[in-house]
């Protein structure tokens, strides 16, 4: 249904200022930063469903990375963009400027 | 002999291709307009001085009482280009002297009453609001709220920005921007309000269109060969035309009189992304130019003046541009009621 | 024969009787005895001119060029020509007068042959003469603005009685002056109210006369004044010959380090005081020709002419003229051997002018220097570190002048004296014509019987083979110690002081990477990044050692992606960066984003 | 530089007995479990800087899911298997098995 469809990989939109993008452009202007978010439960393999069993009775010894948690391991196809878009706007020296692969285009399950 | 010629009624001015098409159909037409066609032949690159003159003449004045004489394009008509170049082959004749290109190629249109904006509550809100909101960031966050606004804006912004400037694609994404955006968005973007000093809102005015890639010319060329070259383009020949008879129409006293100054302001917009293109002359003023200097004029430094002051000192243009900034004042500050209309 | 306006204008009610009287045109002598006869354009054409209008209502006095009304334009008339005037309230016709006898094409209308009449129709009748405000009486609307040939005889340009009002309001006593014209070249006669020339003009003395027409209307006791400018503005003809400003005509040339292509080695001014030809037309009739048959300065040497409008100051007000600029610029490097001199002349020829002295001749005296390939009577030593990682930029060697050198192709080549330890080799950087001593061997170094290195330093010119030695020594310091185990080959990958400093890089010249910490403001020049050497990476240059590998200083020499906030350089390299720059040269991309963004290797909503 | 390589996405292997699989197959035969983990600095773009700036300073606002705390959203490419192999094994009643896809033959960063 419709909720639960809403739930599965897809776009968002955000308007953000382009100082908030965090590439040290220091501009009010908002921009739509697009983005993708959800799950991708459908396409799992008999990989994915060991591995997430493995996972979850603790039974694979994943090496630390130094002081930051156990390394990232997936059991499941992850939400991510397959196309970007570059976004333009106006810095704070009023200079026209474009920033590549700045906003997701669109989004799938990936792996 | 021209003699009484038939009442123009604008209304029944059909488009110049579908003119051509009838035209070409009746021989007393078709013989004088194939003839003329060869006298300004557009698709040459500059449209030499014809040999034979009369003939010329002769073949344009035949053609006054054809669909032909009183044919206009549309400013989103597709095929844009070809209408206008058979406009300019039957108008080419009649300019009084080469500095007035007598009247516009462009169909009257109807000036629409200016639009609200949507999302205008929006920009007021929470995480939206900005510490200082000059009315030019304003309008460019409108804008993007805006889908259609947003999606070309950004086409020229990219062809124009810093270290990926493409001049021509430029130019053309500049123009699609100001024929596609509505008009409410594009005059809030170009003619936005800016308090006196403030020239962080001056300076975002002043380089909304990007001028040091659409115009990236070092010292700017002498105004007579910057007409000269955009006569040679059809469109720009065009927009200058649609300006020229929109914009600078005054009476003996100066005053502008039967000017509409929003169909002014939409010919002042049509010339941006042609060489011709006008913008704010600095950050802190809201006098508009075109980049060219009279320097090396030689005995036409009068044309060169009148063409140079046409945009810096027209006071029909200014009172336009001011008055819709007036406008906008009222729309964008906060006092204005929140926006309803759907776009 | 010329109009001494380029428009004229006049304002019509409806109803004006036949005979009214307009205007006049004035017509102004090239030649003593021309005679003018005035045409008018069978058409008038609206502000919306697409369709002109066949001229049934107004006639010109072909002999005084006098503008009237043969046939009285009425209610009719008016509605007629309004209908043509693309809706625009106020009805502004033009006709178009000619100058006979040339032959006059109806739609060519250019000053000076022809001039445009500017007629504002009012859709009432004329009002009653004592309605009338005295302005209505002196002047029009329309500014005035006369254009006089400089050197042409004197004549008369203009008259200032406004025939229509004048004629049909009899009984105003009106009076025109020009004020102050006793010491102006103009003289306006109280009687015929006509404004003439008293002599010729030379614009190269008075190019615009601001003056000022005063009107005096009198009815009865009382008495009106208007003033309103009266601009004169004085068009020029190619009557100057160009000369000297500085009555310099000679340059001397001297060819010496400088010898790239486009070099240029001398400037002569040539004057000109008049402005035409305008800048549009100069090159076809400013001609300039190298007076030489000898191909071999043909072949080495051209003169650019670049002409800039200037002006001077003349009787209180400027004038414009013409400053051309001729450069003498090399075309080709020459060789460094060539030794000899010679006078060049250039002639320059201002086809305009008709007179004597239209034809300048320049001098350029031109020294070729013969230019020595020799390094300064030094030895020279370095020292490098065992440490040190291949590329290690150990020093630079320099023939005598090497920082003048520009167009000359200098090589520097190494032979080694020592036979068990030699590590270095030299490139040339082509801008500076430097030699550059890099490691391209670090094995030797770590050999402990590998103390010390000598070596012959050759510089040749690749044209001339003219070549100069000398000698280099380098000591080898410090002690070996292995490295740290998986450090990556390039500084620029590590992204923090302590991985930085722990490994080595290429091109590091202590065996360990240098950090350079940023100032941390926005998007800088001055980026948080790990670099072989703090002295010549980054510098905003790919200099000729780092452009044999990008694992030596990625950030100057990348071409591929930049990813995080960051601007690129001219050709290639990072300009500037937001925070902390670090490069993975396998993949051709740096990454720029401020320390603070640990790897979010598995933020909170991944799981 | 071998060191740090190590934490960049590769393939791991881990030996497990078939019934630690979690697919319902009762057998003590052991196998040899591959599976990928590691980042992924290398393949980040402006979008990954910037979404994972925005998740940081907490800008999004990401809707709720369904008791699972907020939606998945990655602000860098997965490191997932590119190729799958089968595994074979006799299972508790000494018959041979195969199960597809099972363990990972190479991993990649995707997205």
């Amino acid at each position: 249904g419709h909720r639960r469809a809403k739930l599965d990989c897809h776009l968002r939109t955000e308007l953000v200022k382009v100082h908030e993008l965090g590439l040290g452009h220091d501009s009010d202007e908002l921009i739509r930063f697009q983005y993708c978010s959800g799950a991708c439960p459908k396409v799992r393999s008999n990989h994915d469903i060991s591995l997430a069993h493995l996972l979850r009775s603790g039974r694979l010894r994943l090496p630390a990375q130094s002081g930051r948690g156990s390394v990232r391991v997936l059991s499941h196809p992850c939400c991510r963009p397959t196309a970007y878009k570059a976004v333009s706007f106006m810095d704070v020296s009023n200079t026209w400027r474009t920033v590549d692969s700045l906003s997701a285009a669109a989004c799938g399950c990936l792996g | 002999q021209a003699g009484d010629l038939p009442t123009m009624d604008s209304a029944s001015m059909g488009n110049c291709i579908n003119a051509k098409k009838l035209c070409l159909d009746d021989f007393t037409c078709k013989v004088p307009f194939l003839y003329l066609e060869t006298c300004f032949p557009f698709m040459a690159s500059a449209p030499q001085k014809p040999e034979n003159q009369e003939g010329c003449l002769e073949a344009a004045q035949q053609l006054q009482n054809s669909s032909l004489g009183n044919c206009r394009c549309q400013w989103r008509m597709k095929n844009q280009d070809i209408c206008l170049a058979v406009y300019w082959t039957i108008h080419s004749t009649y300019g009084l002297g080469n500095y007035d290109l007598g009247g516009s190629p462009y169909k009257e249109i109807v000036i629409s009453k200016p639009r609200k904006f949507n999302h205008l509550d929006l920009l007021e809100s929470g995480s939206m609001s900005q510490s200082s909101p000059d009315l030019c960031m304003k309008s460019t966050n409108l804008c993007t709220l805006n889908d259609r606004c947003n999606k070309l804006r950004l086409a020229y912004g990219e062809v124009c920005s810093v270290a990926r400037c493409q001049p021509l694609r430029c130019q053309q994404e500049l123009r699609v921007f100001f024929e596609q955006v509505a008009d409410n968005y594009a005059h809030a973007l170009l003619f936005c309000p800016c308090d006196d000093g403030d020239d962080v809102c001056g300076a975002r005015r002043h380089n909304t269109i990007a001028p040091s890639c659409v115009s990236p010319a070092r010292d700017p060329p002498n105004c007579l060969i910057l007409w000269d070259t955009c006569l040679q383009d059809l469109l720009c020949r065009s927009r200058l035309a649609d300006f020229q008879m929109h914009c600078c129409r005054m009476d003996p006293l100066g005053n502008c009189v039967g000017i509409e100054p929003q169909r002014c302001l939409k010919a002042y917009m049509g010339l941006i992304g042609t060489v011709m293109t006008p913008n704010y002359i600095s950050n802190l003023s809201a006098d508009v130019a075109v980049s060219c200097s009279c320097q090396g004029s030689g005995n036409q430094l009068e044309e060169c003046m009148r063409i140079q002051e046409s945009f810096s000192r027209n006071p029909c243009l200014t009172k336009a541009i001011k008055a819709q900034m007036q406008v906008h004042r009222q729309l964008l500050s906060k006092s204005s009621p929140t926006a309803i209309s759907q776009d | 024969l010329y109009f001494s306006r380029d428009t004229y204008s006049e304002k019509i009610y409806i109803d004006e009787p036949v005979g009214t009287p307009l205007l006049y045109v004035h017509a102004l002598q090239d030649a003593r005895g021309e005679v003018p006869h005035f045409r008018l354009g069978q058409h008038l054409y609206s502000t919306y001119r697409s369709q002109p209008h066949r001229n049934d209502w107004f006639q010109i006095n072909e002999d005084t060029g006098l503008l009237y009304l043969n046939q009285s334009l009425d209610q009719r008339a008016f509605e007629k020509l309004s209908a043509r005037n693309g809706g625009f309230p106020l009805l502004t016709i033009y006709l178009q007068v000619f100058l006979s006898p040339r032959p006059f094409r109806e739609n060519d209308c250019h000053w000076p042959s022809c001039a445009k009449v500017m007629l504002s129709i009012i859709n009432a009748t004329m009002p009653a003469c004592s309605s009338l405000k005295p302005r209505e009486f002196c002047f029009l609307e329309t500014g005035l603005s006369f254009r006089i040939r400089e050197n042409k005889p004197p004549g008369t340009f203009h008259q200032f009685r406004l025939l229509p009002v004048q004629h049909l309001c009899p009984n105003i006593s009106i009076s025109y002056q020009l004020l102050r014209d006793e010491d102006l070249p103009f003289h306006s006669d109280k009687d015929t109210m006509e404004v003439s020339m008293r002599h010729s003009l030379d614009r190269e003395q008075k190019e615009k006369y601001e003056l000022v027409a005063k009107c005096t209307v009198r009815e009865g006791l009382r008495e009106d004044n208007v003033m309103v400018p009266f601009p004169v503005t004085v068009y020029d003809e190619d009557d100057s010959p160009p000369n000297f400003p500085t009555g310099i005509d000679t340059a001397s040339a001297v060819v010496e380090y400088k010898r790239k292509e486009g070099t240029v080695l001398a400037v002569l001014q040539v004057f000109d005081a008049d402005v035409v030809p305008s800048s549009g037309d100069i090159p076809r009739k400013y001609i300039h020709t190298m007076l030489t048959s000898d191909p071999r300065v043909i072949k080495f040497f051209r003169v650019e002419h670049s002409p800039n409008e200037t002006s001077y100051n003349s009787n209180g007000s400027r004038v414009r003229a013409m400053m051309h600029d001729y450069k003498l610029v090399l075309n080709q490097s020459i060789p460094i051997t060539e030794n000899h001199s010679f006078q060049l002349g250039v002639l320059v020829n201002d086809t305009d002018f008709q007179g004597p002295g239209g034809v300048l001749q320049l001098y350029f005296n031109v020294t070729i220097l013969p230019v020595s390939i020799r390094f300064p009577n030094i030895s020279y030593s370095f020292s490098v570190n065992r440490n040190a990682h291949r590329y290690a930029q150990i020093g630079k060697v320099c023939i005598e002048n090497c920082k003048e050198f520009h167009g000359v192709n200098i090589t520097y080549k190494l032979q080694s004296l020592s036979v068990n330890c030699t590590a270095l080799s030299i490139i040339t950087s082509p801008e500076s014509t430097t030699g550059n001593l890099f490691v391209n061997d670090t094995s030797m170094l770590q050999r402990p019987e590998c103390t010390g290195m000598k070596y012959d330093v050759f510089a040749a010119d690749k044209q001339s083979r003219k070549q100069s030695k000398t000698t280099l020594t380098i000591s080898v310091e410090g002690n070996f110690f292995p490295e740290e185990e998986g450090c990556p080959i390039s500084c620029a990958v590590n992204k923090r002081r302590l991985e930085c400093e722990e490994c080595g890089g290429l091109g590091s010249l202590m065996g360990t990477c240098q950090w350079r910490q940023g100032d941390g403001k926005g998007i800088s020049k001055n980026y948080s990044t790990c670099t072989p050497s703090l002295k010549t990476c980054p510098d905003g240059s790919c200099d000729a050692v780092e452009s044999r590998d990008l694992h030596i200083c990625p950030q100057d020499c990348i071409r591929g992606d930049i990813i995080g906030g960051h601007e690129k350089g001219e050709w290639r390299g990072i300009k500037a960066g937001y925070g902390v720059c670090n490069c993975f040269p396998e993949e051709k991309k740096c990454f720029c984003e401020p320390d603070d963004d640990k790897e979010p290797l598995c933020d909170e909503v991944c799981r």
